[in-house]
Protein backbone atom coordinates (compact mmCIF):
# COMPACT_ATOMS: atom_id res chain seq x y z
CA UNK A 1 0.00 0.00 0.00
CA UNK A 2 1.02 3.88 -0.32
CA UNK A 3 0.81 6.29 2.24
CA UNK A 4 2.03 10.06 1.98
CA UNK A 5 3.90 11.53 4.70
CA UNK A 6 4.37 14.66 5.17
CA UNK A 7 6.52 16.92 7.99
CA UNK A 8 5.83 20.33 8.96
CA UNK A 9 8.13 23.02 10.91
CA UNK A 10 11.03 21.84 13.37
CA UNK A 11 10.46 18.01 12.51
CA UNK A 12 10.71 18.29 8.92
CA UNK A 13 14.04 19.99 9.71
CA UNK A 14 14.92 17.33 12.00
CA UNK A 15 14.04 14.24 10.15
CA UNK A 16 15.21 16.07 7.05
CA UNK A 17 11.67 15.28 4.84
CA UNK A 18 8.94 17.22 3.81
CA UNK A 19 7.12 14.89 2.31
CA UNK A 20 8.01 11.39 1.04
CA UNK A 21 5.46 8.39 0.07
CA UNK A 22 5.95 5.17 2.13
CA UNK A 23 5.27 1.88 -0.24
CA UNK A 24 4.91 -0.92 2.30
CA UNK A 25 2.51 -3.37 3.13
CA UNK A 26 4.17 -4.01 6.52
CA UNK A 27 2.77 -0.99 8.33
CA UNK A 28 -0.11 -1.05 10.41
CA UNK A 29 -0.51 2.27 12.40
CA UNK A 30 0.72 5.74 12.39
CA UNK A 31 3.91 4.49 14.41
CA UNK A 32 5.02 1.96 12.01
CA UNK A 33 5.02 4.64 9.48
CA UNK A 34 6.75 6.53 11.31
CA UNK A 35 9.52 4.26 12.48
CA UNK A 36 9.59 2.91 8.64
CA UNK A 37 10.20 6.81 7.42
CA UNK A 38 12.59 7.75 10.11
CA UNK A 39 14.66 4.97 10.22
CA UNK A 40 13.42 3.52 13.37
CA UNK A 41 14.58 6.85 15.30
CA UNK A 42 12.30 7.55 18.46
CA UNK A 43 9.09 9.52 18.20
CA UNK A 44 9.34 12.62 20.40
CA UNK A 45 6.76 13.04 22.78
CA UNK A 46 4.78 16.10 22.10
CA UNK A 47 4.75 15.09 18.31
CA UNK A 48 1.17 15.55 17.07
CA UNK A 49 -0.95 13.50 14.17
CA UNK A 50 -2.43 13.52 11.49
CA UNK A 51 -4.69 10.85 9.03
CA UNK A 52 -5.91 13.12 6.49
CA UNK A 53 -6.07 16.19 8.20
CA UNK A 54 -7.54 14.97 11.30
CA UNK A 55 -5.85 14.94 14.48
CA UNK A 56 -5.39 11.03 15.51
CA UNK A 57 -3.17 8.83 18.18
CA UNK A 58 -0.06 7.44 17.50
CA UNK A 59 -1.94 3.70 17.47
CA UNK A 60 -4.55 4.82 14.84
CA UNK A 61 -4.78 2.21 12.06
CA UNK A 62 -3.51 3.38 8.49
CA UNK A 63 -5.05 2.81 4.88
CA UNK A 64 -3.89 2.61 1.72
CA UNK A 65 -3.92 6.85 0.24
CA UNK A 66 -4.06 8.18 3.75
CA UNK A 67 -1.97 10.92 4.33
CA UNK A 68 -0.15 10.65 7.58
CA UNK A 69 1.19 14.51 8.89
CA UNK A 70 3.96 14.73 11.69
CA UNK A 71 4.38 17.96 13.80
CA UNK A 72 5.44 19.78 16.52
CA UNK A 73 3.07 21.52 19.12
CA UNK A 74 1.20 24.62 16.73
CA UNK A 75 2.73 27.83 17.41
CA UNK A 76 -0.17 30.03 15.34
CA UNK A 77 -1.94 33.82 15.73
CA UNK B 1 -18.08 32.66 7.96
CA UNK B 2 -14.94 33.61 6.52
CA UNK B 3 -11.79 32.15 6.95
CA UNK B 4 -8.93 33.05 4.96
CA UNK B 5 -4.78 32.44 4.98
CA UNK B 6 -3.19 35.23 3.73
CA UNK B 7 0.68 35.51 2.12
CA UNK B 8 0.72 39.24 2.25
CA UNK B 9 0.63 41.95 4.53
CA UNK B 10 -2.74 43.06 5.68
CA UNK B 11 -4.75 45.72 7.52
CA UNK B 12 -7.48 44.31 10.29
CA UNK B 13 -8.90 47.33 10.17
CA UNK B 14 -9.78 47.44 6.29
CA UNK B 15 -10.21 43.71 5.96
CA UNK B 16 -13.25 44.73 8.59
CA UNK B 17 -14.02 47.62 6.54
CA UNK B 18 -14.53 45.78 3.67
CA UNK B 19 -16.06 42.98 4.82
CA UNK B 20 -19.03 44.67 6.97
CA UNK B 21 -18.95 46.67 3.72
CA UNK B 22 -20.00 43.78 1.44
CA UNK B 23 -22.53 42.26 3.88
CA UNK B 24 -24.10 45.49 4.46
CA UNK B 25 -27.42 44.89 3.12
CA UNK B 26 -27.74 41.54 4.79
CA UNK B 27 -26.53 42.05 8.10
CA UNK B 28 -28.19 45.74 8.41
CA UNK B 29 -29.55 46.81 11.97
CA UNK B 30 -29.41 42.74 13.15
CA UNK B 31 -26.56 42.78 15.07
CA UNK B 32 -25.30 44.95 18.02
CA UNK B 33 -21.99 43.64 19.11
CA UNK B 34 -18.75 43.22 17.00
CA UNK B 35 -15.99 41.93 19.19
CA UNK B 36 -12.51 41.61 17.36
CA UNK B 37 -8.87 40.04 18.09
CA UNK B 38 -5.54 41.24 16.48
CA UNK B 39 -2.58 40.13 17.28
CA UNK B 40 0.18 41.44 15.47
CA UNK B 41 4.30 40.13 15.69
CA UNK B 42 6.31 41.95 18.68
CA UNK B 43 9.94 43.27 18.22
CA UNK B 44 10.52 40.55 21.59
CA UNK B 45 10.22 37.37 22.24
CA UNK B 46 11.93 35.39 25.71
CA UNK B 47 13.68 38.58 25.90
CA UNK B 48 15.22 38.50 22.77
CA UNK B 49 15.04 41.04 19.75
CA UNK B 50 13.34 39.42 17.16
CA UNK B 51 13.45 41.21 13.71
CA UNK B 52 11.96 38.59 11.10
CA UNK B 53 9.51 36.08 11.77
CA UNK B 54 8.34 33.41 9.13
CA UNK B 55 4.79 31.61 9.65
CA UNK B 56 4.36 28.05 8.29
CA UNK B 57 0.88 26.15 7.76
CA UNK B 58 -0.61 23.01 6.71
CA UNK B 59 -2.34 23.81 3.21
CA UNK B 60 -5.59 22.14 3.40
CA UNK B 61 -5.57 21.39 7.21
CA UNK B 62 -5.14 24.62 8.42
CA UNK B 63 -8.10 26.33 6.59
CA UNK B 64 -10.31 22.67 7.54
CA UNK B 65 -9.41 23.74 11.14
CA UNK B 66 -10.70 27.26 10.91
CA UNK B 67 -13.37 26.17 9.56
CA UNK B 68 -14.64 23.85 11.90
CA UNK B 69 -13.66 26.62 14.75
CA UNK B 70 -15.93 29.10 12.96
CA UNK B 71 -18.66 26.59 12.78
CA UNK B 72 -18.41 25.38 16.77
CA UNK B 73 -18.50 29.18 17.48
CA UNK B 74 -21.66 29.32 15.66
CA UNK B 75 -22.66 26.26 17.56
CA UNK B 76 -22.41 27.66 20.64
CA UNK B 77 -22.94 31.04 20.62
CA UNK B 78 -25.82 33.29 19.04
CA UNK B 79 -23.56 34.61 16.69
CA UNK B 80 -24.56 36.08 13.18
CA UNK B 81 -21.16 35.50 11.51
CA UNK B 82 -17.08 34.98 12.15
CA UNK B 83 -14.22 35.66 10.51
CA UNK B 84 -10.37 34.72 10.81
CA UNK B 85 -7.72 35.54 8.66
CA UNK B 86 -4.11 34.35 9.21
CA UNK B 87 -0.70 35.49 7.73
CA UNK B 88 1.64 33.06 6.35
CA UNK B 89 5.08 33.66 5.13
CA UNK B 90 7.54 36.38 6.35
CA UNK B 91 6.23 39.01 9.02
CA UNK B 92 7.97 41.69 10.86
CA UNK B 93 7.32 43.46 13.56
CA UNK B 94 3.82 45.38 14.10
CA UNK B 95 2.88 43.54 11.11
CA UNK B 96 -0.70 41.69 11.35
CA UNK B 97 -0.47 37.93 12.07
CA UNK B 98 -3.84 37.22 12.69
CA UNK B 99 -7.56 38.67 12.98
CA UNK B 100 -10.63 37.09 14.48
CA UNK B 101 -14.08 38.73 14.55
CA UNK B 102 -17.37 37.62 16.16
CA UNK B 103 -21.24 39.40 15.12
CA UNK B 104 -23.70 38.64 17.57
CA UNK B 105 -26.97 40.57 18.75
CA UNK B 106 -25.72 39.97 22.32
CA UNK B 107 -22.02 41.35 24.03
CA UNK B 108 -21.30 38.90 25.94
CA UNK B 109 -21.70 35.95 22.67
CA UNK B 110 -19.33 38.36 20.68
CA UNK B 111 -17.08 38.60 23.64
CA UNK B 112 -17.11 34.83 24.42
CA UNK B 113 -16.95 33.62 20.83
CA UNK B 114 -14.17 36.07 19.82
CA UNK B 115 -11.65 34.67 22.37
CA UNK B 116 -12.95 30.75 21.71
CA UNK B 117 -11.62 31.16 17.98
CA UNK B 118 -8.59 33.01 19.29
CA UNK B 119 -8.04 29.93 21.90
CA UNK B 120 -8.76 26.96 19.67
CA UNK B 121 -6.84 28.40 16.85
CA UNK B 122 -3.76 28.73 19.02
CA UNK B 123 -3.82 24.77 20.21
CA UNK B 124 -5.56 23.15 17.14
CA UNK B 125 -4.66 25.17 13.68
CA UNK B 126 -1.34 23.80 12.00
CA UNK B 127 1.05 27.04 12.24
CA UNK B 128 4.65 28.08 13.39
CA UNK B 129 6.62 29.91 13.75
CA UNK B 130 10.03 30.33 13.30
CA UNK B 131 12.03 33.36 14.58
CA UNK B 132 15.30 35.20 13.19
CA UNK B 133 16.66 37.11 16.21
CA UNK B 134 18.57 40.08 15.82
CA UNK B 135 22.17 38.34 16.10
CA UNK B 136 21.69 36.19 13.27
CA UNK B 137 20.15 33.10 15.22
CA UNK B 138 17.03 31.24 14.12
CA UNK B 139 14.61 29.07 16.25
CA UNK B 140 11.41 27.69 16.28
CA UNK B 141 8.85 28.79 18.90
CA UNK B 142 8.20 25.78 20.92
CA UNK B 143 4.18 25.83 22.14
CA UNK B 144 1.72 28.49 22.47
CA UNK B 145 0.95 29.88 26.00
CA UNK B 146 -3.16 28.77 27.08
CA UNK B 147 -5.21 31.72 28.06
CA UNK B 148 -6.55 31.03 31.93
CA UNK B 149 -9.41 33.41 30.82
CA UNK B 150 -10.59 31.17 28.08
CA UNK B 151 -10.44 28.01 29.71
CA UNK B 152 -13.86 27.99 30.52
CA UNK B 153 -14.81 28.55 27.33
CA UNK B 154 -13.12 25.35 25.43
CA UNK B 155 -14.44 22.79 28.14
CA UNK B 156 -18.09 22.38 27.08
CA UNK B 157 -16.70 21.52 23.13
CA UNK B 158 -13.56 19.78 24.08
CA UNK B 159 -15.72 16.95 25.24
CA UNK B 160 -17.16 16.65 22.25
CA UNK B 161 -14.17 16.62 20.33
CA UNK B 162 -12.64 13.52 19.42
CA UNK B 163 -9.25 13.35 20.10
CA UNK B 164 -8.22 17.07 19.84
CA UNK C 1 -5.42 56.59 26.73
CA UNK C 2 -7.68 58.13 24.19
CA UNK C 3 -11.52 59.22 25.44
CA UNK C 4 -13.92 61.23 22.78
CA UNK C 5 -17.80 61.78 23.06
CA UNK C 6 -18.68 62.11 19.01
CA UNK C 7 -21.95 64.06 18.14
CA UNK C 8 -21.21 62.51 14.07
CA UNK C 9 -21.64 59.53 13.38
CA UNK C 10 -18.35 57.80 13.16
CA UNK C 11 -16.45 54.06 11.36
CA UNK C 12 -14.89 52.41 14.17
CA UNK C 13 -12.27 50.78 11.90
CA UNK C 14 -11.46 54.15 10.49
CA UNK C 15 -10.68 55.67 13.93
CA UNK C 16 -8.73 52.24 14.68
CA UNK C 17 -6.52 52.73 11.49
CA UNK C 18 -6.16 56.34 12.28
CA UNK C 19 -5.38 56.12 15.90
CA UNK C 20 -2.71 53.23 15.68
CA UNK C 21 -1.17 55.38 12.74
CA UNK C 22 -0.71 58.70 14.85
CA UNK C 23 0.65 56.02 17.25
CA UNK C 24 2.82 54.08 15.14
CA UNK C 25 6.39 55.05 15.96
CA UNK C 26 5.13 55.01 19.94
CA UNK C 27 3.79 51.45 19.73
CA UNK C 28 5.62 49.41 16.74
CA UNK C 29 6.16 46.06 17.71
CA UNK C 30 5.41 46.48 21.49
CA UNK C 31 2.20 45.15 21.68
CA UNK C 32 1.06 42.39 20.14
CA UNK C 33 -2.60 42.09 21.01
CA UNK C 34 -5.71 44.45 20.25
CA UNK C 35 -8.95 43.61 21.42
CA UNK C 36 -11.90 45.77 20.28
CA UNK C 37 -15.35 45.62 20.82
CA UNK C 38 -17.90 47.80 18.85
CA UNK C 39 -21.57 48.45 19.72
CA UNK C 40 -24.12 49.33 16.88
CA UNK C 41 -27.69 50.34 16.83
CA UNK C 42 -30.04 47.50 15.55
CA UNK C 43 -33.19 48.18 14.41
CA UNK C 44 -35.42 45.59 16.88
CA UNK C 45 -35.66 46.01 21.03
CA UNK C 46 -37.95 44.15 23.29
CA UNK C 47 -39.84 42.87 19.82
CA UNK C 48 -40.45 46.12 18.59
CA UNK C 49 -39.14 47.75 15.36
CA UNK C 50 -36.96 51.20 16.06
CA UNK C 51 -36.24 53.64 13.15
CA UNK C 52 -34.39 56.25 15.45
CA UNK C 53 -32.60 56.45 18.57
CA UNK C 54 -31.52 59.68 20.84
CA UNK C 55 -28.25 59.18 22.93
CA UNK C 56 -28.56 61.81 25.93
CA UNK C 57 -25.16 62.00 28.29
CA UNK C 58 -24.10 64.36 31.21
CA UNK C 59 -21.40 66.93 29.39
CA UNK C 60 -18.10 66.78 32.18
CA UNK C 61 -19.61 63.83 34.27
CA UNK C 62 -19.36 61.35 31.14
CA UNK C 63 -16.07 62.22 29.96
CA UNK C 64 -14.57 62.09 33.83
CA UNK C 65 -15.84 57.93 34.26
CA UNK C 66 -14.97 57.22 30.76
CA UNK C 67 -11.62 58.20 31.52
CA UNK C 68 -11.48 56.78 35.32
CA UNK C 69 -12.17 53.92 34.00
CA UNK C 70 -9.95 53.51 31.45
CA UNK C 71 -7.15 54.51 34.78
CA UNK C 72 -8.92 51.19 36.43
CA UNK C 73 -8.24 49.08 33.33
CA UNK C 74 -4.69 50.24 32.48
CA UNK C 75 -3.94 49.79 36.57
CA UNK C 76 -5.45 46.10 36.82
CA UNK C 77 -4.07 44.68 33.56
CA UNK C 78 -1.28 45.26 31.75
CA UNK C 79 -1.87 47.24 28.93
CA UNK C 80 -0.09 49.72 26.64
CA UNK C 81 -3.15 51.93 25.66
CA UNK C 82 -6.86 51.91 25.75
CA UNK C 83 -9.63 54.17 23.72
CA UNK C 84 -12.97 54.82 24.16
CA UNK C 85 -15.30 56.60 21.42
CA UNK C 86 -18.93 57.10 22.27
CA UNK C 87 -21.74 58.20 20.34
CA UNK C 88 -24.28 60.89 20.87
CA UNK C 89 -27.08 62.97 19.52
CA UNK C 90 -29.49 60.83 17.24
CA UNK C 91 -28.67 57.39 15.78
CA UNK C 92 -29.57 55.23 13.29
CA UNK C 93 -30.09 51.26 12.92
CA UNK C 94 -25.95 50.01 11.67
CA UNK C 95 -24.87 53.24 12.95
CA UNK C 96 -21.66 52.51 15.70
CA UNK C 97 -22.53 53.55 19.15
CA UNK C 98 -19.68 52.94 21.05
CA UNK C 99 -15.98 51.32 19.97
CA UNK C 100 -13.89 50.44 23.05
CA UNK C 101 -10.20 49.20 22.40
CA UNK C 102 -7.29 47.77 24.59
CA UNK C 103 -3.73 47.15 22.79
CA UNK C 104 -1.39 44.80 25.25
CA UNK C 105 1.47 42.14 24.75
CA UNK C 106 -0.93 39.63 26.55
CA UNK C 107 -4.45 38.30 24.81
CA UNK C 108 -5.97 37.67 28.03
CA UNK C 109 -5.05 41.08 29.01
CA UNK C 110 -6.59 42.61 25.91
CA UNK C 111 -9.49 40.64 26.09
CA UNK C 112 -10.24 40.73 29.80
CA UNK C 113 -9.74 44.74 29.76
CA UNK C 114 -11.54 45.26 26.17
CA UNK C 115 -14.79 43.24 27.97
CA UNK C 116 -14.24 45.23 31.36
CA UNK C 117 -14.20 48.78 29.42
CA UNK C 118 -17.45 47.95 28.30
CA UNK C 119 -19.07 46.61 31.53
CA UNK C 120 -18.07 49.57 33.12
CA UNK C 121 -19.08 52.25 30.81
CA UNK C 122 -22.46 49.94 30.59
CA UNK C 123 -22.71 50.48 34.92
CA UNK C 124 -21.36 53.80 35.25
CA UNK C 125 -20.95 56.12 32.29
CA UNK C 126 -24.14 58.68 32.54
CA UNK C 127 -25.78 58.05 29.10
CA UNK C 128 -29.09 56.99 28.40
CA UNK C 129 -31.14 56.50 24.87
CA UNK C 130 -34.70 56.56 24.25
CA UNK C 131 -35.78 54.89 21.23
CA UNK C 132 -38.31 56.16 18.67
CA UNK C 133 -40.58 53.15 17.24
CA UNK C 134 -41.84 52.84 13.76
CA UNK C 135 -45.24 53.45 14.92
CA UNK C 136 -44.17 56.54 16.17
CA UNK C 137 -44.48 55.87 20.11
CA UNK C 138 -40.86 57.40 21.72
CA UNK C 139 -39.93 55.56 25.01
CA UNK C 140 -36.78 55.18 27.06
CA UNK C 141 -34.15 52.31 27.33
CA UNK C 142 -35.04 51.46 31.24
CA UNK C 143 -32.01 49.87 32.03
CA UNK C 144 -29.17 47.73 30.88
CA UNK C 145 -28.28 43.99 30.87
CA UNK C 146 -25.39 43.49 32.76
CA UNK C 147 -23.16 40.47 30.76
CA UNK C 148 -22.44 37.56 33.23
CA UNK C 149 -19.17 36.93 31.88
CA UNK C 150 -18.04 40.08 32.49
CA UNK C 151 -18.48 39.62 36.49
CA UNK C 152 -15.43 38.38 37.76
CA UNK C 153 -13.66 40.96 36.01
CA UNK C 154 -15.50 43.78 37.65
CA UNK C 155 -15.22 42.70 41.39
CA UNK C 156 -12.21 43.31 42.93
CA UNK C 157 -11.87 47.01 41.73
CA UNK C 158 -15.70 47.52 42.37
CA UNK C 159 -14.50 46.94 46.67
CA UNK C 160 -12.04 49.56 46.30
CA UNK C 161 -14.04 52.21 44.70
CA UNK C 162 -16.39 54.62 46.54
CA UNK C 163 -20.18 54.55 45.88
CA UNK C 164 -20.20 53.27 42.84
CA UNK D 1 -26.48 78.93 49.87
CA UNK D 2 -26.69 77.82 45.68
CA UNK D 3 -26.71 74.29 44.53
CA UNK D 4 -27.52 73.58 40.93
CA UNK D 5 -29.56 70.93 40.22
CA UNK D 6 -29.43 69.14 36.95
CA UNK D 7 -31.99 66.22 35.90
CA UNK D 8 -31.05 64.18 32.92
CA UNK D 9 -33.47 61.83 30.88
CA UNK D 10 -36.03 60.81 31.14
CA UNK D 11 -36.11 62.14 34.91
CA UNK D 12 -35.50 65.35 33.13
CA UNK D 13 -38.91 64.83 30.99
CA UNK D 14 -40.74 63.61 34.20
CA UNK D 15 -39.87 66.90 36.42
CA UNK D 16 -39.89 68.57 33.78
CA UNK D 17 -36.52 70.72 34.93
CA UNK D 18 -33.56 70.28 33.37
CA UNK D 19 -31.38 72.92 35.22
CA UNK D 20 -32.04 75.21 37.86
CA UNK D 21 -30.26 76.55 40.90
CA UNK D 22 -31.66 76.58 44.07
CA UNK D 23 -31.04 79.02 46.59
CA UNK D 24 -32.45 78.23 50.15
CA UNK D 25 -30.37 77.84 52.86
CA UNK D 26 -32.65 74.79 54.48
CA UNK D 27 -31.30 72.31 52.54
CA UNK D 28 -28.79 69.44 54.67
CA UNK D 29 -28.54 66.64 52.48
CA UNK D 30 -29.39 65.45 48.48
CA UNK D 31 -32.39 64.24 49.46
CA UNK D 32 -33.34 67.69 51.21
CA UNK D 33 -32.74 69.60 47.68
CA UNK D 34 -34.71 66.83 45.78
CA UNK D 35 -37.61 67.81 47.72
CA UNK D 36 -36.89 71.56 47.59
CA UNK D 37 -36.71 71.28 43.87
CA UNK D 38 -39.56 68.72 42.88
CA UNK D 39 -41.90 70.49 45.21
CA UNK D 40 -42.18 67.58 47.46
CA UNK D 41 -42.66 64.66 45.31
CA UNK D 42 -41.25 60.77 46.09
CA UNK D 43 -38.32 60.47 44.59
CA UNK D 44 -38.22 56.87 42.06
CA UNK D 45 -36.30 54.16 44.02
CA UNK D 46 -33.99 53.66 41.56
CA UNK D 47 -32.41 57.18 41.00
CA UNK D 48 -28.83 58.16 40.74
CA UNK D 49 -26.90 60.85 42.25
CA UNK D 50 -23.77 62.80 41.51
CA UNK D 51 -22.70 65.85 43.22
CA UNK D 52 -20.35 67.27 41.21
CA UNK D 53 -20.01 64.63 38.96
CA UNK D 54 -19.53 61.93 41.80
CA UNK D 55 -21.75 59.36 42.45
CA UNK D 56 -23.36 59.80 45.86
CA UNK D 57 -25.82 58.25 48.16
CA UNK D 58 -29.07 60.29 48.96
CA UNK D 59 -28.61 60.97 52.52
CA UNK D 60 -25.23 62.71 51.51
CA UNK D 61 -24.44 66.18 52.40
CA UNK D 62 -24.69 69.49 50.19
CA UNK D 63 -22.53 72.47 49.94
CA UNK D 64 -22.76 76.12 49.08
CA UNK D 65 -22.25 76.03 45.32
CA UNK D 66 -22.32 71.83 44.71
CA UNK D 67 -23.72 71.12 41.52
CA UNK D 68 -26.39 67.94 41.90
CA UNK D 69 -27.65 65.84 39.20
CA UNK D 70 -30.22 63.72 39.48
CA UNK D 71 -30.88 60.72 36.70
CA UNK D 72 -32.39 57.17 35.94
CA UNK D 73 -30.56 53.95 35.62
CA UNK D 74 -27.40 54.83 32.58
CA UNK D 75 -28.03 52.96 29.45
CA UNK D 76 -25.21 53.75 27.55
CA UNK D 77 -22.90 51.48 25.27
Amino acid sequence: MTIRVKFFASLREQVGISEQDLENDGVGTVDDVWLAVTDNQVMPANVLIAINMEYVEAGTTVTDGDEVAFFPPVTGG
Amino acid sequence: MHIEIRHEGFSAWEILAHYEAQRAEEMHGNFGATAVFVGTMRDFNEGDDVSVMTLEHYPGMTEGYLARICEEAELRWQIQDSLIIHRVGDVRPADAIVLVAAWSAHRADAFDASRYLMEELKSRAPFWKKEQLNHGDERWVEKNTPDPGAERLGKEMKNKKKGM
